[in-house]
Parts: structure tokens; C-alpha cells; sequence
């Protein structure tokens, strides 16, 4: 009888060469290289830079203000790798939504309709998403490929590429621009969303049962657990967050435009993997996702105030993730 | 008569066109043991599958204290307090011991989110009981086989049920084990709860069991009580045949005067194998005897190259061997059936041919390329040899049953002729007609002058093949034991639990 | 490398292909700074600036030997946000730049590329503002949804200079300096002229323009087809292709070559998707098509050179766009007027002038491989 | 919430014996779908735009040129993620082995010479991912996308963004522009890297071995497989494809240049899952990435010739996408 296997294959590969005889046991480093390696970078960018504004205030709530959609994505991904499956459509839904919403701000429907229309946008597409991944079971990764261009298509065809400005201060303010005292609105929205995403991974129902139909598919269909509701949801997730992030953009830059979100995807994923969530489901982890965001937030930021060219700035960047990786694998290991 | 707590009634499933269940009826009383018996392939978990709406039957009615029910899930399977321990196991490898136990039923605060501390604690209390010793939080995936195997128990009787199913719940248990869960078997009898038992256990159905139904090819043979049918019978009914006595041991000649073929001198591995020494002859069975935990899957991992190892020295035919990787060992002869069959064994999306070969690729070839006749000769061989149950060699071993999926593991080390065969407990869950053919083939290979090591929780199959018996304990071997110098099961199981 | 780039004496290291550097006056030792004397200056410029300005021309900018040297004292910084740093117009300028900022005792603290991408962009100008510049030249990725941003970095006191394009919302002369560009209209009524004259006047035509919301690609195309409309009735345009990654180039137009078998010529907005016209139009077979573009790359002025199936483009001069750019930033270092929109005159390159042209634009012979095939 | 149909649909696939069976091997019905999607997508077009030349000789030869690249690296691809992998960093190699071999072109190391160096750029590239992944056990996805920055930051570097003419005649024949009789060299190539993949694959022993590295990694080991070893040739050899890959952008355009291949990795993946192999490993189909490849040059061919925007284009090949594996799993499931 076909069971739990394939999921259980996939465990065997978060085991390596190396630590063949600590089989399994891949799972630990993961979730604390990230913390090391952020750590890390910040203290390195700290001392060369500190002259270059680097531990500045203003720069490090930019770093924030930089990631947070990212991050925010990243949370709900999270959930969606945890599952098992993929999510390429987020980065199209971004501009999608951020067009949506400016265009129904410009409408005058108002700062909760301009609200509505973009997160609507988002979720609309997620349950699209979800739908065809769990009642006609198509691969995810298909599905959002399919999607990610009938969506980036849209943005683009809806308003032929110009973009849309946006003049509502109370939106502009709420979702990208404003401060807090002098904490970013950008930085308090992530908090919120990272906060909830933890607290729903780790301690509801819902969280475990995320993890179990990642972990093992068939298993918790034995054991009860509505794997295809499951997985519908975390695609709803996904795209109400994509949605979200939509209107960060275009709160942050007065506008709703079709590029916004270009390539975010693989940057979410990345921020997720690096977070130690595993590309194979069954673990994960919403604070990791998070610091993993901010690591390769810092990393541009620290990078462009070194002064370095664009091709070093992104040979750099590729040899600290790698090194980052590398160094608390081996660190973790003894 | 009284009614029925449960029966099923005229009950077919056909895969593929393939009818694996024939027209059954099966009953269950309350408060009994019921043992469900038959061969590999026989239909016992199919037929249990759909009593939890795992699959749903072709033909026939469930009723359930008279009334009719339809069970097209496994939320209808819970709602009428039916639960099983699967044979597969319905873990995940992921989670911890007690996020297992309690899927979807997590103890919850007083805002609704997970209390784990209570479920950790309501986890110890369950596994205090089964006297295992695993922490709640320990993660599946890290654990070994015996302990899935025990969770697995635990999170059946963590549920409140009226029916209990157990596939093969003994399978990868020691003695000391079994009898734990039967005690609980007879507490929850006790509690008026029936319980289904599968098991290919002869001794243990007669020890629990108030009456046994056996499948043969799908078809029912037969019900009866057990306390009047022999279990001659009973095998005679699930074979379809007799067997000769597989299980009496007869005294073999071999020399211990020359070269070992296999010497393990002081060897240490990780924290479970401290202090291993053994020699192994050719032609010569050597039983491996322990409890769980003892560190006898260790041992033979270090043997095998998958673990490090960190001391002591292993000679094959008399030479020093390093032995870094399962294929270091490959190379000097040595094959490994390995204690689990999924993880370890087989490649489950993969068709049985497919899995035979694959160790004996580099034999196959016609040039750089595979033979894909003499693989399917290969193949096909070993299918008949050891009476795989399967439609072809094509078939995706997933599909096949317990048993049946074990074989495959023996088939495909056995067509790499290696001269030493070390087998982890080989014979779980393969039904006795198999578990006899095994035992056989392990003589005839002895016999050839191949030498075998056999790791077996299973005394009585331990005592029938082993010429002589090395026990394990605590990572050292305690003693060694001249097969004629043991007259009975209880003077192995004293070296067992002696210390 | 990079770092020959700093020397101001090697004005560029770029293209590749190892032209000589030629003195265009520039060296440390200091004197006034222009744009090149050798830039023709009789040419109207056709292009209007963002707002409807008319253009002044470029050639009218200059820093005396006075005013750099009370520029120098100042110890100021800029830095380059660019759109794009994936192309020779980009790099060009930016050598431009460099050179010119180096003469005026300018550091540059950073330069970032935005990959098109106009939230990335905005990131970048809030993390080059860490680093306190003086002075930001930059092109805007998209007018209207960065102008945010660089609002804020005018509020903090930076001058801006801008190439090709302002944000949306910022006056001249006061949230910015002024904006330089090439003379992009007059650019796609060049390649509009080449492509005319070596058509006879007459045929069938492609177009595979910029399909996104970019000014100044948008004003290449649009000056191209108005040019040929209005000029040339004869030449019909019957195929347009839309590109958005530059590496659409040949798939767009071998689709046309497909529908389109009797094609005489096909306009690319700019070098990089001619390229991929160039491929499919050697794959068809069709060594009779005219192409022509806008930019002049290394590949096409290879082909224009060799006489090959590229005929001629418009070509911008990105290398002085950054001199004139940093001339501007110096006027408001300065406090000097300065003019809103500054535009490099257009330069229509054929077969004919392809070395002078190169000269004229990176400041440096052409590399061999094109000096072989001009001969 | 449909929770009740996906239940309900859940069921119907449990019930029905032949699909379920069918779901887990997974590989049936994908087996085909990519065939049928593909001779459904040539038919339309061939219909629809008969009179526009889709269906000439030289239109379907241009497919199979602008393809060319996908497939060859799709090759070495099915590969790596029938282990279970993935190789983020092939579109950068192509660029940057374009521009090696070019810059060995003008140096004058002859037609050979500027084969190996692009070659040996794909090859060195492949072997650092193949230790990193094998002896660092740091997971593929990471270093893959690492080494994609750092490499694209190489390719901009080494010129400084600028591309490199190729004029060797017999280069750009070879690799790229040629036809042989009226075939281009681009399908000659693509014919004897997909036939030679598919016996690798399918007749010999390394395929076998991939498989069962993808379908279970430790059964794998413990039956004598050395799945690091495997593991890092199929990284060695998605290298040196993109490395190949490279030579025939190289060739096709006469220059190297630092943006070929942007975005591939997406392209070749895609290509890679819709001919049939699982992300997850243990599953693939040489034959059927091609395919895959061919199709969507087909859908990008078929659109354009069509005249749609970018952005309908965009909508449409989504839609094509998701419809075609939608169809062909609801066709197969009887
Ligand atoms: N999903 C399936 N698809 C195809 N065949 C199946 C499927 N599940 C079970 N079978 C086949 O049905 C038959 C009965 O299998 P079942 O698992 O019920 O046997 P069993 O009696 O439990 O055997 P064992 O003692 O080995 O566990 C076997 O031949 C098996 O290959
Ligand atoms: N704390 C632990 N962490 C990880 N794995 C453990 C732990 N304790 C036990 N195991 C695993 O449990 C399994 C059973 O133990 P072991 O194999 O040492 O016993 P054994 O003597 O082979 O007994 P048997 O094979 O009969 O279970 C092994 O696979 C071992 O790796
Ligand atoms: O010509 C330039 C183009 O190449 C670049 O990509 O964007 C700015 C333009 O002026
Ligand atoms: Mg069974
Ligand atoms: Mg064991």
C-alpha cells in the first residue's frame, strides 16, 4: 500500500554525505546558520563600515524597510514550502495588487475599498492557485509558472505598462511611507505579520498540521488531517501575503506599477531556504525566513556602501551566502 | 448468539483490474481478539483499509452493532471509534514523538493554541506504560524502527476507540516488548475494546487470540476458535499446503579450523558499539541475539561501512580491510539486508525490477550499456525463487505488500552472490511460508560455503537456523553459546536478559 | 579591470577591444571643463524634455579653471544610481562621470544598477544616503514611482542631477538641477532617415519597439514611425513587435520574418534586440534586410562596419552626457544657473563615419576588429 | 471554503484504484501529457495560423533553433533534479562561458581553444557546485543560487558589461548559425545531446544509479551507490551543458555577452517538470524535457506570429501551460 514513503524518501535527503551516520539530524544546523551568519554580517559591515553610516539608525531601519516585503512573503512561503510545494506567482501578485489598488484609490473607492481591491487581487489568485494544485492536482510548480505569467501579463495589460500614482496620503502613510515615531510603518507591519506566522506555524493546529502534510502526505491523511484543505490554504495564504505585499510597494513608492515584485520570488524562496525551512516540507521555520531576509537585506545594503561595482557587489553576495552556509555548517557540525 | 459488534459482509477490492479481496465476510465481538492471518499478499491490510476508509470497497456492507455504516474516511473510521496501527506506519518523520502521537487531536490552552508541555506529558505517561524509553520530544526520523513501531502503538491507544486494529504490531519488537503490549492487550480486552491482531506470528496468536479468520488469495478460508484448531491447521490453511518443519534446527558440518572469513576485532562505533569481537566461517551461520537497543543495527552499519567507525579492526579472509563506505564492503564480498526496508531497503517508486538490479548494475552490462534481458531474467528469477506476490516485474514496489517488499530487499542482495550475507532481522513481517523459504535459502547458502550473520528478535527462528549464537549487549558481546549447547528458548532468553 | 577605470589620464577603459585613449583635453592638471570641442554643435535638437522643455544644447556648459578649483576645496561626494549598468551607454557614462568627478576633486561613494527594477532603486537611494553624498546623478527607472524617494534625498539637501528623465512632481532648479539626455527624437529620426534612404523610400517594414512605460524609448519609436509616416509614404510599416527583456530580440523578429517573408527592414529600438534581429535575419537567409537601431554598441558597429545587414543608427553620446552631467552638479555646487533640460546632439552613424563616430563617443579609437572590417 | 468538494475529490482518488495507483508513480500520466499538450499545441497553430507561415519548414526549423539552448541544458537538468536537486546557476554559465570563449577567439587560441575555455568554464563551474553540494553538504538550491551571483558578476566583470564580437567563421557555423544541408546545426546538436542523454539515462548504469539517488538517497547508499559521487557528476555535467550551451549562444549571435541566458534556470526547470520528471527526485525523462523545451518554443513562436501584446502573450502561454497539464490529467485519469 503506497503510504507515507514518498515524503519519508525525501526526508532521507536532508541527510548528507558527510553526516550519513547522524542521519537526519540535518535538520538541526540549518536552523541556527542563519542567525550565525546574520550575526556575522553585521558585525563585519559594523566595523569596516562604521565610519560609512552603516550602524546608523536610519540605515538599519532602511535595511528593514528594504525587506519587509520580502519578509512578508517569505512568512507566508514558509508555510507553503513546509507543505511540500512551491509558490512562483507571489512576485506577479505584488504588481498586480499594487495596480489594482491604485487604480481603485484613483476610482475613489477609498483607503479600506483601495485596501480591499489589493488584498482581494491577492487572494483571488490564491485560491485560483490552491484550487487547481488540490482538486486537479496539478504540480505547484507548474501551476504558479502558469500563473506567474498570466498574472505579470495582466499588470501589464491592465493600464498598457504606465503606472499609477497614488495621491491618498492616510494609504501612502499606512502601507509604506510613514513612521511610527521613528519606527518604520514597513518594520511594525513585519513585525506583526512575522509574529503571527509564528505563532500560528507553531502553536496552533493549523501550524502542526502544515508541517505533518509536509513532513508525510499520506501519514497525516491517515491520521485525520485534511491535507488538501491544508494545502489550499497555504496557497490562499500565500497569495492574500503576495496581495499585502502589493500594497507595501505601492505604498512605499506612491504608485502601483507592473514591475514591482520582478524576480521576488526566487528571493523569497532563498530568504525561506536560508532560513532553514527544507525545500522538501515537513520543516520549517517563520523567525528563520525572516533573519534569512534581513541577512541578504544587509548584505546589498552593506555592499553598495562598500562602494563596490554592481559585479562585485553580486560576486560578493553570492560567495557570503555560499560562505555563510559553509562556515556554520561547519561550525555546527562538531 | 450475540451481535456482532462489527461485520463486514461480502466484501471485494480489485487494483488494476486485480481482485485482492474475494467476497469476504469477517466479524468482530466485543471484548475479543481476533486474529487476522493469511500470506503475504493475502489481502489483511486491504481488507483492514477499508474498515478505516483508507480505500473504499467494490463490493459489500460494514455493519456496525447491526447498523448499516458507510466508512468512505478516515474521519468515518474515527467516528466510529475504529483506529489501527498501521503496518507502513502513519508517522511523520518530521515531527516529534508526541506531535505524532497527538495529530489533530493536540491538547490545546485556554486561547485554543497547542499546549505542547501537556502533550508531552500526557505523551511520557502513555509511553511509561508501554515501558519505552524515547523521549517525547525525541523526532521521529531519528529514531530506529522498534521505536516507530511503538509509537505507532502509542498513538492507537491514545485514541478513544472501540475497535483497535494491529498490523503486525509485533513485527519489530523484542520478546520484552511484545509482552508489554500483550499486558495491555489484555487490559483493554478487559475494557471491552475488540481488537483486530494481524500477525504472521504464530506463537503470539495463540497466546492472545480468542479467534482466528485466515485469508488465502483474497478468498476467506476460514473462522474458528482458537482453542479448537491446531496450529498446524492454521498454517496448513494459509499456506494451502504443508510445510515441513522449517523451524527444528539440524545440526550442520562446517570447519572453524581455517581463516575466518569475516573477523571483527574490538570494533567501536558511535556510542552504541563499544567492544565487538567475532569470527564467522565459511559455510557458517552466526545468530546475532540482543535486546532493542542493544546495538546489534550499529554494529552491522559499522561492519557495512555506513557508519564511522572509531575503533578495532575488521579481516575478511584474513585480510585487513578498511571499510569507509557500503561500497567498500560490496567490494570484499559482504551484503547487508538492512532492518529497514523503506528507508534503508528499497526505492519505493521504483518497479521490483528495478530494485533487484540495482546492486548488480556493473554485472548486467553488454558493453556500457545495461542488459535489460538478462536484467529481466534476473528479475524474473528471483521472483519465482522466493514467490514474490506481484501482477510483474514492472509493478512500483510500493504497491506491493509488507511481505512481499521485504523479499524484494532479500532478492536483490542475494542476486549479487556476495560471500558474506548479514541480514537484520530479515523475516519481519513475512508470513510463515516465506519466513521457511528464507531460513531455507540461508541453509542452502551456508551449505554452498557462503558464511551468514543473522540479527533476529525472533528466538525461535534464531535457534532453528543459527549454528552458533554471539548475544550483545550494552555494545559488547556477552557470550557466546555452541547452538547444541542450547536446549531451550528460555536458556537463550536468559543470555538475552541476563545482565 | 576595473580599477584603470579611476585614472582620469585613461578617460575609459571601455569598450573593450583595446582602442587607444585619445587626449580629449581632460587631465588632472586642471583648466576648464567641456563636453568634446569636436561634438558638432550646428545640429538642432529635436528631443523636448520631460516637462516640454526645449533643449540647450550641451555644448554650452562649462566649468571654468577657477570654479573647479573652488569645487575641489568643497571635498564633495556623489554618487550614481543608475537604471541599468548592463550596457556600454551605461558604462560609458558612468566612465564619463568618473573622469570628469575625479578632475573636479569628487569622490564617487557608490554606484548601484536597479535592474530596471524601480523598488530596487528606491532602496538604493536610501542606502547611498547613508553614505551622505553631495550630489546624486541618476536615471529614474520610472518617473512616477520614485520620485518619492527622490524627494527625500532632495529634502536632505542633495543636488540631483538627472540623465534622460525627471520623476514626476520635482521642479528644476529647485528640488533638481537639470536633466541631460541624448537627443533620443532625434535619434529615431535618424535611424527613420537611414533606414529610408538605403530602403530607396519604398517597402515594407518591422518595428520591435520597448513594450514598457520608458520615456526615452518611447520617444526613439515614436520619432521613428512618426519620421516614416510623414516622410516616407512609400515605406509601410506592417509588423510590430514588442520586447521586454533585451534578449527578446530574435524571437519578435524571426516571427516577423515568418508572417513576414517579403520584410525589407526592421527598426530595434536599441542595439541589443537589433542583435537578435541581426541572428534571425542571417537565419532567414535574408542578407538584403536593413536594420536599423539606436545606440552604438560593439556587435552593430561591427556589422555597420563590415557592411553587413546593420545599416546605420542614431547614436547617443553616453561618455559626454556624463561629462555635461557633471558639469551641472558643479554649477549647483557653485550656486550657478543652471539650465533645465541639456541634450548631447544626436549622431547618425553609417558605414561611412563609423570610426569617427566611435571616437566621438567613447573617446577612444574603435578596437581592431572593427577598424579591420571598416577597411 | 471548498473544503467539502477537495474532500469529496480526495476520496474519488482513493477510490478509484487505477488513478491512485497511477498518482503515486506519478509518472504515468505526465509520461504523456507533454506529448499530447504538444501535438495539441502544434494543431492549433497550424490551424489557426496556417496562412501566417507557422507551418513552414523554416518557421518549425527557427523553433527548434530558439530552443536549442533550453533543451540542451533541460538534458543535463533532468539529471540534477532526478537526484533531487537543482542547478539555479546555468544561465549565468552560459553567459559567462559566451564570453571566455569569445575573448579565447580573440586572443587567437583558434576554433579549439575557444571551445575549451567555454567548455572548461562550464566544467570548472560545475565541479565547485558539485563539491560545495557533496563535500559541504551545503543544499544545492543555496549554492546554486549563490554561485548564479557570483558567476553573472563574473560575466559583467570580465569585460566590464561589454560583449565580445566573435568573427571565426567556422565558430559561429559550428556552434550556432550553420545549417547542415537545410538542418540547422542548433537541431543537430540538440538531436545528439538528447539521444546520448536518454541512453545515459535509460540503458546505462549511471542512469539507473540518478534514479535511485533521487528515489530514495539512502536505499541508494546502502545498496553500494555512491550517491555523492553521482551527485557531483550531474552537477559537473549541468555545467558543462551550460557551458555548451554558451558556445552556441556565442555562435548564434557572433559575440559573447554577459545577458544570454538571463532567466534560463527558469526556462530550463520548467522545460525539465513539464516533460514528466519529479522535483522531487527519482523520476525522469530525457525525451520528455525536450519536449517540454520545444513546446513552450512552440507557445512563445505560435503567440507572437499570432501578433499578441507582450502582455496577452504573457496570459495566454500561462493559461496554455496550466490547461494543457490540466487536460491531460483529466484525458488520462480514464
Ligand atoms: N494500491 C494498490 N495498488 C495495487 N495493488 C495493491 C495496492 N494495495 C495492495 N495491492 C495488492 O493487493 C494485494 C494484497 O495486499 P495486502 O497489503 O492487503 O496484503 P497483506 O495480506 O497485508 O500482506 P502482508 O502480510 O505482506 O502485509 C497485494 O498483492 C498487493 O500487491
Ligand atoms: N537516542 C537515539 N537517537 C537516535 N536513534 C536512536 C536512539 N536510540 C535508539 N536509536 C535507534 O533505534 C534503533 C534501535 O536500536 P539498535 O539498532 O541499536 O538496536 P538493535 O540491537 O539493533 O535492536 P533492534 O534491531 O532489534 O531494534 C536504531 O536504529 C537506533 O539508531
Ligand atoms: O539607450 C539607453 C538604453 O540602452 C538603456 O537601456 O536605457 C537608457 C537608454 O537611454
Ligand atoms: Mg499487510
Ligand atoms: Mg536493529
Amino acid at each position: 500500500m503506497p503510504s507515507k514513503d514518498i515524503k519519508l524518501n525525501e526526508q532521507v535527503k536532508l541527510q548528507n554525505s558527510v553526516s550519513f551516520a547522524k542521519r537526519f539530524k540535518g535538520v538541526d544546523w540549518r536552523d541556527y546558520i542563519v542567525y550565525i551568519a546574520f550575526i556575522g554580517v553585521i558585525i563585519y559591515f559594523s566595523v569596516t563600515l562604521y565610519d560609512d553610516g552603516f550602524l546608523t539608525t536610519s540605515n538599519l531601519l532602511n535595511i528593514a524597510r528594504q525587506t519587509a516585503m520580502i519578509s512578508i512573503m517569505g512568512v507566508a512561503m514558509t508555510f507553503v514550502i513546509s507543505t511540500g510545494e512551491i509558490d512562483l506567482s507571489v512576485g506577479s501578485i505584488t504588481a498586480l495588487a499594487s495596480l489594482t489598488a491604485a487604480l481603485a484609490l484613483k476610482a475613489g473607492l477609498g483607503l479600506l475599498g483601495g485596501v480591499a481591491v489589493g488584498l482581494g487581487t491577492g487572494l483571488v489568485i490564491g485560491v485560483v492557485n490552491g484550487l487547481l494544485i488540490t482538486k486537479v492536482a496539478i504540480p505547484s510548480f507548474l501551476v504558479t509558472l502558469g500563473m506567474m505569467g498570466i498574472v505579470k501579463g495582466l499588470a501589464m495589460w491592465i493600464t498598457d505598462t504606465a503606472p499609477v500614482p497614488i495621491v491618498h496620503s492616510t494609504f501612502n502613510f499606512l502601507f509604506g511611507s510613514g513612521d511610527i515615531g521613528s519606527i518604520p510603518i514597513l518594520l511594525v507591519w513585519t513585525l506583526v505579520i512575522t509574529v503571527i506566522g509564528h505563532i500560528i506555524l507553531k502553536k496552533t493546529a493549523f501550524g502542526r498540521q502544515t508541517l505533518a502534510t509536509g513532513g508525510n502526505e499520506m501519514a497525516a491523511k491517515f491520521t485525520g488531517v485534511k491535507t488538501s484543505k491544508i494545502k489550499f490554504l497555504v496557497f490562499v495564504g500565500s497569495g492574500l501575503m503576495a496581495g499585502f505585499a502589493g500594497l507595501l510597494y505601492a505604498g512605499r513608492m506612491h504608485a502601483g506599477r507592473f514591475t514591482f515584485g520582478e524576480g521576488d520570488e526566487l528571493s523569497v524562496i532563498a530568504a525561506v531556504i536560508l532560513g532553514g525551512t527544507s525545500l522538501f516540507g515537513g520543516v520549517g521555520t517563520v523567525i528563520g525566513t525572516v533573519i534569512g531576509s534581513l541577512m541578504i537585506g544587509t548584505i546589498n545594503n552593506g555592499l553598495i556602501i562598500m562602494g563596490l561595482d554592481v559585479s562585485q557587489q553580486m560576486i560578493v553576495k553570492g560567495l557570503i551566502i555560499i560562505l555563510a552556509v559553509a562556515f556554520g555548517r561547519k561550525t555546527l557540525k562538531k | 448468539m450475540q451481535q456482532p459488534l462489527l461485520s463486514m459482509e461480502g466484501i471485494s477490492k480489485s487494483f488494476n483490474g486485480i481482485k485482492v479481496l474475494d467476497s469476504v465476510n469477517f466479524s468482530l465481538h466485543k471484548g475479543e481478539v481476533h486474529a487476522l492471518m493469511g500470506g503475504n499478499g493475502a489481502g489483511k491490510s486491504t481488507l483492514m483499509k477499508i474498515l478505516t476508509g483508507v480505500y473504499t470497497a467494490d463490493e459489500g456492507e460494514i455493519f456496525i452493532e447491526g447498523k448499516k455504516v458507510s466508512i468512505n474516511n478516515t474521519e468515518d473510521a474515527k467516528r466510529n471509534y475504529i483506529s489501527m496501527i498501521f503496518q507502513e506506519f502513519s508517522l511523520v518523520p518530521t515531527l516529534t514523538v508526541a506531535q505524532n502521537i497527538f495529530l489533530t487531536r493536540e491538547p490545546k490552552n485556554s486561547i485554543g493554541f497547542l499546549n505542547e508541555k501537556l502533550c508531552n506529558e500526557k505523551t511520557k505517561e502513555l509511553l511509561k506504560e508501554l515501558e519505552v524509553d524515547v523521549e517525547p520530544t525525541d523526532v521521529i526520523a531519528n529514531l530506529g524502527v522498534g521505536y516507530w513501531q511503538m509509537t505507532e502503538i502509542a498513538k492507537a491507544l491514545s485514541q478513544n476507540t472501540k475497535i483497535l486494529i494491529m498490523d503486525e504490531p509485533t513485527s519489530s519488537l523484542t520478546k520484552k516488548e511484545t509482552e508489554v503490549l500483550f499486558d495491555i492487550i489484555h487490559k483493554l480486552k478487559e475494557k471491552g475494546i475488540s481488537i483486530i491482531y494481524i500477525s504472521h506470528r504464530m506463537d503470539e496468536i495463540f497466546q492472545i487470540c480468542d479467534r482466528i479468520t485466515v485469508l488465502r488469495d483474497g478468498k476467506k478460508i476460514t473462522t474458528e476458535n482458537c482453542d479448537e484448531i491446531s496450529m498446524e491447521t492454521v498454517i496448513q490453511h494459509i499456506v494451502g499446503a504443508d510445510l515441513d518443519k522449517a523451524f527444528e534446527w539440524k545440526e550442520r558440518v562446517y570447519s572453524t579450523e581455517g581463516t575466518p572469513v569475516l573477523e571483527v576485532k574490538n570494533l567501536a562505533s558511535g556510542t552504541k558499539v563499544k567492544n565487538i569481537s567475532f569470527r564467522l566461517y565459511p559455510g557458517e551461520i552466526l545468530g546475532v541475539a540482543g535486546l532493542m537497543g542493544s546495538g546489534r543495527s550499529e554494529m552491522v552499519r559499522a561492519i557495512f561501512g555506513i557508519d564511522p567507525i572509531d575503533g578495532g579492526e575488521i579481516f575478511v579472509k584474513g585480510k585487513k580491510c578498511t571499510i569507509k563506505d557500503p561500497v567498500d564492503a560490496i567490494n570484499v564480498g559482504i551484503a547487508l539486508i538492512p532492518e529497514d526496508r523503506r528507508m534503508q531497503g528499497l526505492i519505493l517508486q521504483h518497479s521490483v525490477k528495478e530494485n533487484i538490479i540495482l546492486p548488480i548494475l556493473s554485472k548486467i552490462k553488454r558493453g556500457i550499456f545495461l542488459d535489460n534481458r538478462k536484467a529481466n531474467d534476473i528479475a524474473e528469477t528471483f521472483v519465482k525463487t522466493l514467490n514474490i506476490k506481484t501482477d510483474d516485474i514492472f509493478k512500483t514496489v510500493r504497491l506491493l505488500s509488507g511481505g512481499n517488499q521485504q523479499k524484494i530487499v532479500l532478492a536483490k542482495w542475494l542476486a549479487n552472490n556476495p560471500d558474506i550475507l548479514v541480514l537484520d532481522e530479515p523475516t519481519i513481517g513475512v508470513d510463515i511460508g516465506a519466513k521457511t523459504e528464507i531460513m531455507d535459502i540461508i541453509r542452502k547458502l551456508a551449505d554452498s560455503g557462503k558464511a551468514v550473520l543473522v540479527i533476529s528478535s525472533e528466538l525461535q527462528e534464531l535457534l532453528a537456523v543459527s549454528d552458533r549464537i554471539i548475544v550483545v549487549h550494552g555494545g559488547e558481546v556477552v557470550k557466546e553459546l555452541k547452538r547444541k549447547e542450547i536446549h531451550s528458548e528460555e536458556v537463550l532468553q536468559h543470555a538475552i536478559q541476563g545482565h | 579591470g576595473c580599477s584603470q577605470k579611476e585614472n582620469a589620464t585613461n578617460s575609459s577603459s571601455k569598450p573593450s577591444d583595446g582602442g587607444k585613449v585619445e587626449e580629449t583635453g581632460e587631465s588632472t592638471t586642471s583648466g576648464p571643463i567641456t563636453i568634446n570641442p569636436e561634438i558638432s554643435g550646428d545640429q538642432q535638437i529635436l528631443s523636448k524634455g520631460p516637462h516640454g522643455e526645449t533643449a540647450i544644447s550641451a555644448k554650452t556648459l562649462q566649468l571654468t579653471e577657477e570654479e573647479v578649483q573652488k569645487i575641489k576645496e568643497g571635498k564633495y561626494k556623489a554618487a550614481i544610481v543608475m537604471h541599468y549598468a548592463g550596457n556600454d551607454w551605461s558604462t560609458a557614462q558612468i566612465d564619463g562621470l568618473k573622469a570628469t568627478f575625479k578632475k573636479m576633486g569628487i569622490e564617487v561613494v557608490a554606484v548601484t544598477d536597479a535592474n530596471f527594477k524601480a523598488e530596487k532603486q528606491v532602496s538604493d537611494i536610501e542606502t547611498v544616503l547613508a553614505k551622505k553624498p553631495d550630489i546624486i546623478v541618476s536615471i529614474p527607472v520610472d518617473p512616477v514611482s520614485t520620485a518619492e524617494a527622490y524627494k527625500k534625498a532632495a529634502e536632505a539637501g542633495v543636488k540631483l542631477v538627472f540623465m534622460d528623465n525627471a520623476p514626476q512632481g520635482l521642479t528644476a532648479g529647485k528640488d533638481y538641477v537639470s536633466v541631460v539626455s541624448a537627443d533620443n527624437y532625434g535619434n529615431g529620426v535618424a535611424a527613420a532617415e537611414i533606414m529610408a534612404d538605403k530602403l530607396n523610400g519604398k517597402g515594407k517594414i518591422g518595428v520591435i519597439f520597448h513594450d514598457a512605460d520608458f520615456f526615452v524609448t518611447k520617444q526613439r519609436t515614436e520619432a521613428f514611425e512618426k519620421t516614416i509616416k510623414e516622410k516616407y509614404p512609400d515605406i509601410k510599416i506592417v509588423a510590430r513587435g514588442g520586447i521586454t527583456a533585451p534578449n527578446d530580440g530574435e524571437k519578435v523578429a524571426s516571427g516577423m520574418l515568418t508572417k513576414h517573408p517579403d520584410l525589407d527592414g526592421i527598426f530595434a529600438v536599441w542595439d541589443v534586440p537589433a542583435e537578435g534581429a541581426l541572428a534571425a535575419a542571417r537565419t532567414a537567409g535574408r542578407d538584403d534586410l536593413v536594420i536599423t537601431t539606436i545606440d552604438l554598441g560593439t556587435n552593430v558597429a561591427l556589422e555597420i562596419a563590415s557592411g553587413g545587414i546593420v545599416k546605420g543608427l542614431g547614436a547617443q553620446l553616453p561618455y559626454d552626457q556624463g561629462i555635461a552631467e557633471a558639469i551641472l552638479a558643479g554649477y549647483a555646487l557653485l550656486g550657478k544657473q543652471a539650465p533645465p533640460y541639456v541634450a548631447v546632439p544626436s549622431l547618425k552613424v553609417t558605414k561611412e563615419n563609423v570610426l569617427d563616430a566611435w571616437k566621438l563617443v567613447y573617446h577612444k579609437d574603435a578596437p581592431d576588429s572593427i577598424q579591420n572590417a571598416a577597411k
